[in-house]
């Protein structure tokens, strides 16, 4: 049993195991962290399986970020996590029994794939013996992949336009920030003068 | 000519029947009467040249009717001798109904669709004894049924009258039924309808078989039947004669013209005519001798206690066509028709008889109120007379040669055939009978003390309530008929029977090569003429004990046989049984049908009950849309599983 | 013995499924919810990395990277979503999101 | 015009009329007048050219005539109108039958009236259209779209209980039609056109007949309406207004009866003579079922209604005996029904606008008030009992004659339909219009008006006219239904002798 | 690899909406954003603009950008659609939009974003563009049907279509790495080559999944349960968007994935499609009969309809394809015009949506009630309007390959659909008026009016359309 061998099953059972936890916890911070953790293993694998660099976008984008956010969601709406999972449980053989029933399916079929089956030479894009995985990712990113480059980005574009017009508010009773109007105050607009009368006060 | 006997009244009809109320009851009287004058003096015009002369049959083709592959039927006139003496017949008794019903009908408000009625009767009694093939006598025969059906409702608030009508085109719709059949089944043998074509293919067909129902019957047997049913129908014979008795809640006229002279006879008109397929069919022609001694019994018996002047009348006219139809399955075709022929005068006469008591007792019909009529209304008193021998067959009447006639022909079949051995007996006890209810209605009609006048009517509003005797108009009519009663018989024997037989018929009745039965008719015993007269006699003495001699005998022996009394009364039951298992089983399955087969099975089974089901289905499926996200996953979940489970059990193919 | 790539099937083939039970069988938080979906993900990715990998094929990586900055638009919205629909219902109690049925 | 011909002007000219009926502007009284008279000159003049048409046709040739064709859908589904003997009767009555319909409708309809014309209107398009049209799809087009007016008609201005009918109506003949839709298609995948003129000259395999026959017959079937899926007809007639009765039993039930012999009978012969045993028998129980039930019922327009299915019997009977007499005894039952029943409703109609009831029991003696309706009912009665000299009497007769040669179990079980009928007529005559007039609401009762008249009398001088001179008709469609017949035999031996010498 | 702008020129569209999304979203930033006709009116230029560029040598098959897109006549009919269904959709948002405070500029901007995405599906030659299509018109989606973000019941069709989506799209991808897996590539000719011979169970499954996942697209059983909800809950315009544009998308990329990456598959597929169809004509009919709220019958509807639509599919045939091709465009026309009469449904200034409010439409709004009575007798497949010859092409193709219980099943069902639509015009013709609607703009009018002259005029001239359709089907073989 080399290294590799027990790696794989380390990684693989965190993996498995906090997946379960995350569906599993009662509180979804809990939860959350579960995710992160099943996330790092996940990365784990990746390197295992020699694709260092999604190995460390995982890391980075998905714990950084995406991870982040959803413990962030979390904490901000402020759920009661208190109560019970009742109906986890009520549910649970029927939701298991299927369950069961596919994974054993697809392991059935996973276990029949063969090298031999797929043609090697479909490859669009084959591993480059030479470089460094990132770089030979890049490569082909900008080039061949270009089209899915831009469109990724329209899809992140809408992400972007979706989550603001969905969140964003703009309270009235709120004082926003407005550098130009604030750049163009002059003088004028900020100080008045004002004569008082003497001795009467204000 | 001919066109013109068959046409005016026609005429008279649309005339009477779309002007009638713009000219007035008076014209419409006048002009139907007229032209129905007029087509009478034509058809004894035609009577003469073609019965008594020489001039040849003919066959005028009007126009074409119906035409449909094989099948060609045309308008056509065909003029013989059966169908001249018809038309003498028809015309001269419905002349004189017409005549008749201007006196008759005088206070009617709705006179000019009487006299409508009447000349489209004649009218359609004229297209079906014209026909030259088997659809126009159906039309003729379906014709005179709906002026039957008119003139038997013509009083149409009576209920008894829209019942009796109704009553009379349905039965007589059953026999059409046999009627239709019987054309139909003669088609699929001869290819056609037309009277030459199926006399000559005829022969050819005699004992023929035929598969048909699941059945080998002899071919000619069963048209024949069928066709029989048609003329049992029409003639009210035996099983289909509910309807003719009651027939008499139409107006008097009507029963003169309709139910005794023309259109009851049309059934033996139409075995006459048809004789060329009844000679091919012996086993149907012993069941017309059957039915008609069955039914010439029968309506003796039933005639016997009636109490209705004009139902024992029907009755005797029942009883007398089934005089006729005996003759005519005995083959003695000439011999039905000659009382045919005579029956219609001194029947028209009785009916216009009995009309006129009923015109002078105020519509009043039951013979128990009546009594002592002899000098109240001594004419009609007379003419009664007079149809009364004739009925009864007095010697030299006209009844008397052509029932005799009947009588003599079923001994002389009775020698080699056991229906005519019926049929003799039959016929000789009915005629005793005959004569019996026939002086029975004499004398309680016009002998005995006047009945007191409490009962009346609908038009029992009069002034006066003596009786009166009727008004020219109506006499005359009486009296040109009983002349035709009491002579008809001895001035044509010759020609309907005896030595000028063959000159007058011309082949228009036909005899098979077997059939000797006029021959042997001539050579029966002496006694045998004798029986009848004996019967007569009989029953007339039997009468005079009974309602002059002891009056109330009648009562004591109703009495003293209550069950025969009333089985009589109630013409056997036949109006209940057949209320009994057609009326009511009818009904009741359509309630079945409707109800139960329509609204429960059907509706319930097909449209909605499937709706309901849908809709059932509809909120069963809508639950399934439970609103929560994971219930929703689920399904999706099932889906996929499903899938792929399937694949991986049943393989990849 | 050696880890195939069915080895690494298999257990995306878990995490997948785990994934699927997650959103079925969970009732009172949405959140976890789409956390699940992030499980799902996973599993893919894991399967197209091992694929590329075994194939020698970068397209399965590329997929994957994809997959996961498509998976981090999604999860933004999706929390943006969630967010809009806590600040009109106050809960997100997967249980309450039943307004519209039948 | 435009390459078109005189039957794309029948077709269209009502939907011109619809159409001016539409731009009229207002509810006022004077503007419902010159709706209604709108409608009635457009059915007039289309019943003219339909007498032109008529006029232009040649009765002795049996092939398609006044022949119009235009690609369509696709090169082998076209546009394409022509008559033959069959249909040229069903054509006339159609037209013949709509001015009568608006003249039934001028006083009775006072709500929605321009919707009414407009329904009506559109509803003679689709009628005309389905007896000329000469391809399937677009007879089906048709077919079918003739519903959605109908449906409006029962359901808007029908009685209490229009909506069930009308629904009911709408959704059982939908069911049939749409499984002749696939058997359509089918054939069309088989012939690759939908030419009912190169369809009627193709021959299908045998076993496929058979689906295909049993797909036509469920639409036909319903719309004819046969035992025992009549059960809509009794319901809508009794809900829809004077006019949709009249139509509905005059035309509509027809299309049932047309489309056995245009497609039926000729395309699947082999089949029709499979299933003539099925088709007689459900007739001949339409036959005494549906007249035994008529004998009990209690609203004058479902008495009538079940008579109609009764008749719509004697229709299919005498079709599937396939010979002479029968299929033209079934063409000539259907015309003089169309007329007979749709005078029958006629004048259940004049005494419904009079009393709003349709209740038999609560008539009685009207014909002492009424003697003109009685006479005309008394006509229109006695032709629906079939008696000789009447319209009904010869289609009655023939196809009883056909029928019983063909099989004489058949013959004379339906035959006992003449009894029946003759019972349940008189039945309801005797009820309705004798006896004593003594119910107080009666008393007042007006008898026909000229209007009335006026739309009864061309019906009944027509059933008395044709009962005795029925040659119009019957020579129209001898020759058509003359090749017809041959067709269908040789059609049967070819198979015999196929089937001989795989012996 | 093919010159730059050779792929610029046979992707016109999607430039032009790519390009059209952001400046009008840097248009609508610095104009301070808030309700501004412009942006909207900009938008369906640009869709128009997009629609008229496809016209530009609209000729052959040419694959660009490295066989991830295909420009075909296949796609340029659905593109077609879609930009049509986009057009109308926008245009008839903004009276709604407006009247609800809803009009901000980043709708038109999202609903450019997901047409974009369809476009980019529709022509998708590979995994990973119909994923990023994909997934560009989802997430516009989501958050357009949460647009009403006051609105709970328009957060909750968002939530549900986000969570059930992204189930969906997590289906659809492990497909695609089981499919990528099997075969070694992402190309579906690649795939298509590839599956030539023996088919292994993994294929097959991978088919399954990505089926599902298209299938929830498309909204067909049992991938359908979010429909009602989202078509109910979402603001009517975004709605009609979904129903129209979207749907026409995603049963476009399903028509070309199984034509084109799963050829040889066909038995397999088309028991799938067949078991989709079938659970969907009759879910959609049955569900429908209950309905009160005329958004969720429609839903329901569409639901039906999809099946009905894949009856085409089923046979795998050239007819076929052409069969749901004219299914489709009609279909998006009798929906348009449809959710145009919906959106005139407004009393007192207030939109409703129940069945009952059209109570009496035939006398209060003769037009409005004609036309969508027809529109519903379209829907239900009576001759002559148009739904009859759509459902005559599908048919007729399931015919000629022997689908006969496939087609007998969709008929008896479209019989139980005729019901619920025969009920919305029992309501317009034979109910009494409750109430009558305010006036509408002319836009939507003249929507409403155009889809119901389309629909009950199709017939007299079917030709255009179907000479279209069996073009566009060619391409695909």
């Amino acid at each position: 049993m080399n290294l590799a061998v027990a790696f794989f099953y380390l990684f693989s059972a965190l993996m498995i195991a906090s997946a379960f936890m995350v569906i599993a916890a009662r509180n979804p911070v809990h939860s959350v962290l579960f995710l992160i953790l099943a996330f790092v293993n996940a990365a784990g694998l990746f390197l295992l399986l020699g694709a260092e660099f999604l190995a460390m976008i995982l890391v980075v984008v998905y714990i950084g970020a995406v991870a982040v956010l959803f413990l962030f969601v979390v904490m901000m709406l402020d759920v009661d996590f208190a109560v019970l999972k009742q109906g986890f449980l009520q549910y649970l053989p029927i939701g298991a029994l299927i369950g069961i029933i596919m994974v054993i399916e697809l392991i059935l079929v996973m276990s029949g794939w063969s090298a031999s089956q797929a043609s090697l030479g479909n490859a669009g894009a084959p591993t480059p013996p030479d470089v460094s995985n990132t770089l030979a990712l890049g490569r082909v990113l900008y080039t061949k992949f270009v089209y899915f480059f831009q469109a990724a980005g329209l899809v992140l574009l809408t992400a972007m336009i979706g989550a603001i017009v969905l969140t964003l508010r703009h309270k009235s009773d709120v004082r926003r920030q407005d550098i130009g109007e604030q750049n163009a105050r002059d003088r004028k607009q900020a100080v008045e003068l004002k004569k008082i009368p003497f001795r009467t006060g204000v | 000519m001919y066109s013109a006997i068959v046409f005016l009244p026609l005429i008279g009809f649309l005339i009477a029947g779309i002007f009638g109320r713009a000219l007035g009851p008076r014209p419409a009287e006048l002009i139907t009467t007229g032209l129905l004058i007029l087509s009478a003096i034509l058809s004894w015009i035609a009577f003469t040249q073609i019965g008594l002369g020489h001039a040849p049959m003919e066959v005028p083709v009007l126009s074409s009717w119906i035409s449909s592959g094989a099948l060609k039927v045309d308008w056509a006139l065909r003029i013989d001798t059966l169908t001249v003496v018809m038309l003498v017949v028809v015309n001269s008794v419905s002349s004189l109904v017409h005549l008749y019903s201007i006196g008759y009908m005088h206070e009617d408000p709705g006179r000019q669709r009487f006299f409508a009625y009447l000349s489209l009767f004649t009218f359609a009694m004229l297209m079906l004894v014209t026909a030259d093939n088997l659809v126009q006598m159906f039309f003729g025969w379906e014709g005179v049924g709906l002026a039957s059906y008119l003139l038997i409702g013509f009083w149409y608030e009576k209920p008894s009258a829209n019942a009796a009508a109704m009553k009379a085109f349905v039965v007589n719709r059953v026999g059409d039924f046999g009627f239709a059949l019987g054309i139909f089944l003669v088609f699929v043998l001869t290819r056609s309808v037309s009277f030459d074509q199926i006399f000559a293919s005829a022969p050819g067909l005699a004992g023929k078989p035929l598969h048909i129902f699941g059945l080998d019957v002899d071919a000619m047997t069963l048209t024949c039947m069928l066709l029989f049913m048609g003329a049992c129908g029409k003639s009210a014979q035996f099983l289909l004669h509910t309807w003719l008795p009651d027939a008499m809640e139409g107006p008097t006229p009507v029963s003169a013209l309709i139910h005794a002279a023309t259109m009851v006879t049309a059934g033996g008109f139409m075995v006459a005519r048809l004789s060329p397929l009844f000679e091919q069919a012996p086993a149907a022609l012993t069941l017309v001798t059957i039915v008609g001694a069955t039914t010439a019994f029968f309506a003796a018996t039933v005639g016997l206690v009636q109490n209705d002047i004009k139902r024992v009348i029907a009755y005797s006219t029942c009883s007398q066509l089934g005089y006729m139809f005996v003759a005519l399955g005995l083959g003695a075709y000439s011999a039905g028709i000659f009382h045919l022929f005579t029956h219609a005068f001194f029947k028209a006469l009785l009916f216009l008889g009995a009309g006129s008591v009923i015109h002078a007792m105020h519509h009043e019909q039951d013979m128990r109120h009546m009594g002592g009529l002899r000098t109240k209304i001594p004419v009609t008193f007379w003419m009664m007379t007079i149809g009364t021998l004739a009925l009864t067959g007095f010697p030299f009447t006209a009844g008397y040669y052509s029932k005799d006639a009947i009588i003599e022909a079923a001994y002389a079949a009775s020698g080699h055939s056991s229906a005519g051995v019926y049929a003799f007996m039959m016929t000789v006890i009915a005629a005793g009978m005959t004569c019996f209810y026939s002086w029975r209605l004499m004398f309680m009609t016009f002998f005995g003390a006047p009945a007191s006048h409490a009962h009346h009517g609908d038009h029992a509003h009069h002034e006066h309530h003596e009786p009166h005797e009727s008004p020219l108009v109506m006499l005359v009519p009486l009296g040109l008929l009983a002349f035709g009663a009491l002579f008809a018989g001895l001035a044509f024997e010759g020609h309907f029977l005896g030595h000028a037989y063959d000159e007058f018929w011309k082949k228009a009745l036909y005899q098979g090569p077997n059939n000797h039965i006029l021959h042997d008719m001539h050579d029966v015993p002496h006694f045998v003429g004798l029986v009848p007269f004996f019967m007569m006699v009989g029953g007339f003495l039997l009468a005079l004990y009974i309602y002059v001699l002891r009056p109330g005998t009648a009562t004591r022996i109703a009495k003293a046989n209550p069950l025969l009394y009333r089985f009589l009364l109630n013409k056997w039951y036949f109006d209940e049984l057949y209320d009994l298992i057609f009326v009511r089983p009818a009904l009741w399955f359509g309630r079945l049908f409707w109800r139960g087969g329509d609204g429960w099975i059907i509706d319930r089974l097909g449209p909605d009950g499937i709706s309901l089901r849908v809709v059932d289905a509809a909120q069963r499926v809508i639950k399934l849309q439970t609103g929560y996200i994971y219930h929703y996953a689920f399904a999706m979940l099932i889906g996929v599983a499903a899938l792929i489970t399937y694949y991986l059990l049943g393989g990849v193919h | 013995m050696t880890i195939g790539l069915t080895h690494y099937l298999i257990v995306a083939a878990i995490m997948f499924t785990l994934g699927i039970l997650g959103i079925i069988l969970n009732r009172k938080n949405i959140i976890v919810i789409l956390m699940s979906v992030e499980l799902i993900l996973l599993s893919v990715n894991i399967n197209l990395v091992s694929f590329s990998s075994f194939l020698g094929d970068l397209t399965g990586q590329v997929f994957s990277l994809f997959i996961l900055t498509v998976a981090a638009a999604e999860a933004a919205i999706g929390l943006a979503i969630l967010v809009t629909y806590y600040r009109n219902r106050g809960s997100i109690a997967v249980e309450d999101i039943n307004a519209m049925k039948g | 015009m435009f390459g078109l011909g005189i039957l794309t002007g029948l077709i269209v000219l009502p939907l011109i009329g619809a159409a001016f009926i539409l731009i009229l502007r207002g509810e006022d009284e004077a503007t419902l007048r010159n709706a209604r008279w709108a409608a009635l000159w457009t059915t007039i003049v289309t019943f003219l050219l339909s007498l032109w048409t008529w006029s232009l046709f040649d009765p002795a040739s049996a092939s398609f005539q006044l022949v119009e064709s235009k690609p369509w859908l696709s090169s082998t589904i076209g546009y394409k109108l022509g008559v033959d003997g069959i249909s040229m009767p069903f054509v006339l009555l159609t037209t013949f039958l709509m001015p009568f319909c608006i003249l039934a409708s001028w006083d009775s309809i006072t709500h929605r009236v321009k919707e009414y014309l407009i329904a009506f209107l559109v509803l003679e398009t689709m009628m005309i259209g389905v007896f000329c049209a000469l391809d399937l799809v677009f007879f089906y087009l048709f077919f079918e779209a003739g519903l959605i007016p109908m449906f409006l008609i029962i359901g808007i201005w029908g009685g209490k209980r229009r909506i069930y009918a009308s629904f009911k109506f709408f959704l059982y003949t939908l069911l049939g039609s749409l499984l002749m839709l696939l058997a359509i298609m089918a054939m069309y995948g088989v012939a690759g056109t939908t030419d009912i003129v190169t369809l009627l000259k193709t021959s299908f395999p045998a076993e496929m007949q058979k689906w295909l026959w049993l797909a036509f017959f469920a639409s036909f079937a319903v719309k004819m309406p046969m035992w025992p899926v009549h059960t809509w007809l009794p319901d809508a007639h009794v809900e829809a207004p004077t006019a949709g009765s009249v139509i509905l039993a005059g035309i509509l039930l027809k299309m049932g009866g047309y489309g056995f012999i245009r497609f039926s009978l000729p395309m699947f012969p082999l089949a029709s003579h499979d299933f003539a045993p099925l088709v007689f028998t459900l007739s001949v129980i339409a036959i005494i079922y549906t007249s035994l039930v008529a004998l009990v019922q209690e609203d004058m327009k479902k008495l009538i209604a079940y008579s109609s299915v009764a008749h719509m019997g004697f229709v299919t009977m005498g079709l599937f005996a396939m010979n002479a007499q029968g299929v033209q005894g079934a063409i000539y039952q259907m015309v003089s029904h169309g007329l007979v029943s749709g005078a029958l409703f006629l004048c259940v109609g004049v005494v419904y606008d009079r009393m709003h009831t349709r209740e038999i029991a609560a008539y009685g003696g009207l014909v002492k008030r009424m003697p003109l309706y009685a006479l005309a009912l008394m006509v229109f009665t006695m032709a629906n009992v079939g008696l000789p000299g009447t319209s009904g009497f010869v289609g009655e007769f023939l196809t009883l004659l056909g029928a019983f040669n063909a099989n004489a179990w058949v013959g004379l079980f339906a035959t006992t339909g003449v009894i029946l009928s003759a019972a349940y007529a008189l039945y309801l005559y005797r009820r309705v219009v004798f006896g004593v007039l003594d119910k107080p609401e009666l008393a007042a009762l007006g008898d026909l008006s000229s209007r009335e008249i006026a739309l009864l009398l061309p019906l009944a001088v027509l059933t008395i006219y044709y009962g005795i001179q029925p040659g119009a008709i019957l020579d129209a469609c001898a020759a058509s239904v003359t090749s017809l017949i041959r067709n269908y035999d040789a059609a049967l031996a070819a198979t015999k002798t196929a089937a001989l010498l795989l012996n | 690899m093919m010159p730059l702008t050779f792929a610029l020129a046979h992707s016109l569209p999607e430039i032009f909406l790519a390009l059209g999304a952001l400046v009008l979203l840097l248009l609508g930033v610095f104009r301070a954003g808030g309700r501004d006709w412009i942006i909207s009116e900009a938008a369906i230029a640009i869709l128009g603009l997009a629609l008229l560029s496809m016209l530009i040598d609209a000729n052959g098959t040419s694959l660009i950008y490295d066989d991830a897109f295909v420009d075909d006549a296949f796609g340029r009919f659905m593109k077609a659609l879609c930009l049509t269904g986009a057009l109308v959709s926008l245009l008839l948002s903004r009276e709604f939009m407006a009247r609800e405070k809803i009009d901000f500029f980043e709708f038109p901007v999202l609903v450019l974003l997901a047409t974009l995405g369809m476009l980019m599906l529709v022509s998708a030659h590979n995994l990973i563009a119909l994923y990023l299509g994909l997934e560009l018109m989802s997430l516009a989606l989501y958050v357009i049907a949460a647009f009403h973000r006051d609105h709970l019941q328009a957060s909750e069709a968002g939530l549900k279509y986000f969570v059930l989506g992204a189930l969906s799209s997590g289906m659809l991808l492990y497909g695609s790495s089981l499919l990528y897996g099997f075969t070694g590539t992402i190309s579906f000719s690649g795939i298509a080559a590839a599956l030539k011979g023996d088919v292994s169970l993994g294929v097959v499954f991978a088919l399954v999944f990505i089926l599902s996942g298209l299938a929830f697209k498309m909204s067909t059983v049992p991938f359908h349960m979010w429909t009602p909800d989202v078509y109910q809950g979402a603001p009517t315009p975004v709605t009609t968007f979904f129903a129209s544009a979207a749907k026409m998308a995603a049963v476009a990329i399903t028509v070309r994935i199984v034509m084109t990456a799963f050829p040889g598959l066909q038995l397999q597929w088309r028991q799938i499609i067949v078991f989709i169809a079938i659970l969907s004509m009759v879910l959609g009919s049955f569900a429908a009969i209950g309905q009160t709220n005329i958004k969720r019958l429609m839903a329901y509807s569409s639901i039906g309809h999809m099946g009905f639509a894949l009856v085409g599919l089923a046979p795998g045939t050239q007819k076929g394809v052409m069969g749901i091709l004219v299914y489709l465009a009609i279909y998006l026309v009798m929906t348009l015009g449809t959710f145009a009469a919906i959106l005139s449904m407004r009393v007192n200034g207030h939109y409703v949506e129940n069945i009952s409010d059209l109570a009496g439409l035939s006398r209060t709004r003769k037009m409005m009630g004609f036309f969508l009575s027809m529109m519903m007798l379209s829907l239900a497949g009576i001759p002559p309007l148009a739904g009859f010859f759509a459902k005559w092409y599908v048919f007729l193709a399931a015919i000629d390959a022997g689908l006969y219980p496939l087609a007998v099943i969709g008929m008896l069902t479209s019989v139980v659909a005729c019901f619920y639509y025969l009920r919305i015009v029992k309501v317009i013709y034979l109910d009494e008026p409750v109430a009558t609607f305010d006036p509408v703009s002319r836009e939507v009018t003249a929507v409403m009016v155009l889809g119901g002259l389309g629909v009950v005029l199709y017939w007299a001239y079917p030709g255009p359309l179907v000479a279209a359709a069996e073009i566009a089907a060619k391409s695909l073989f």
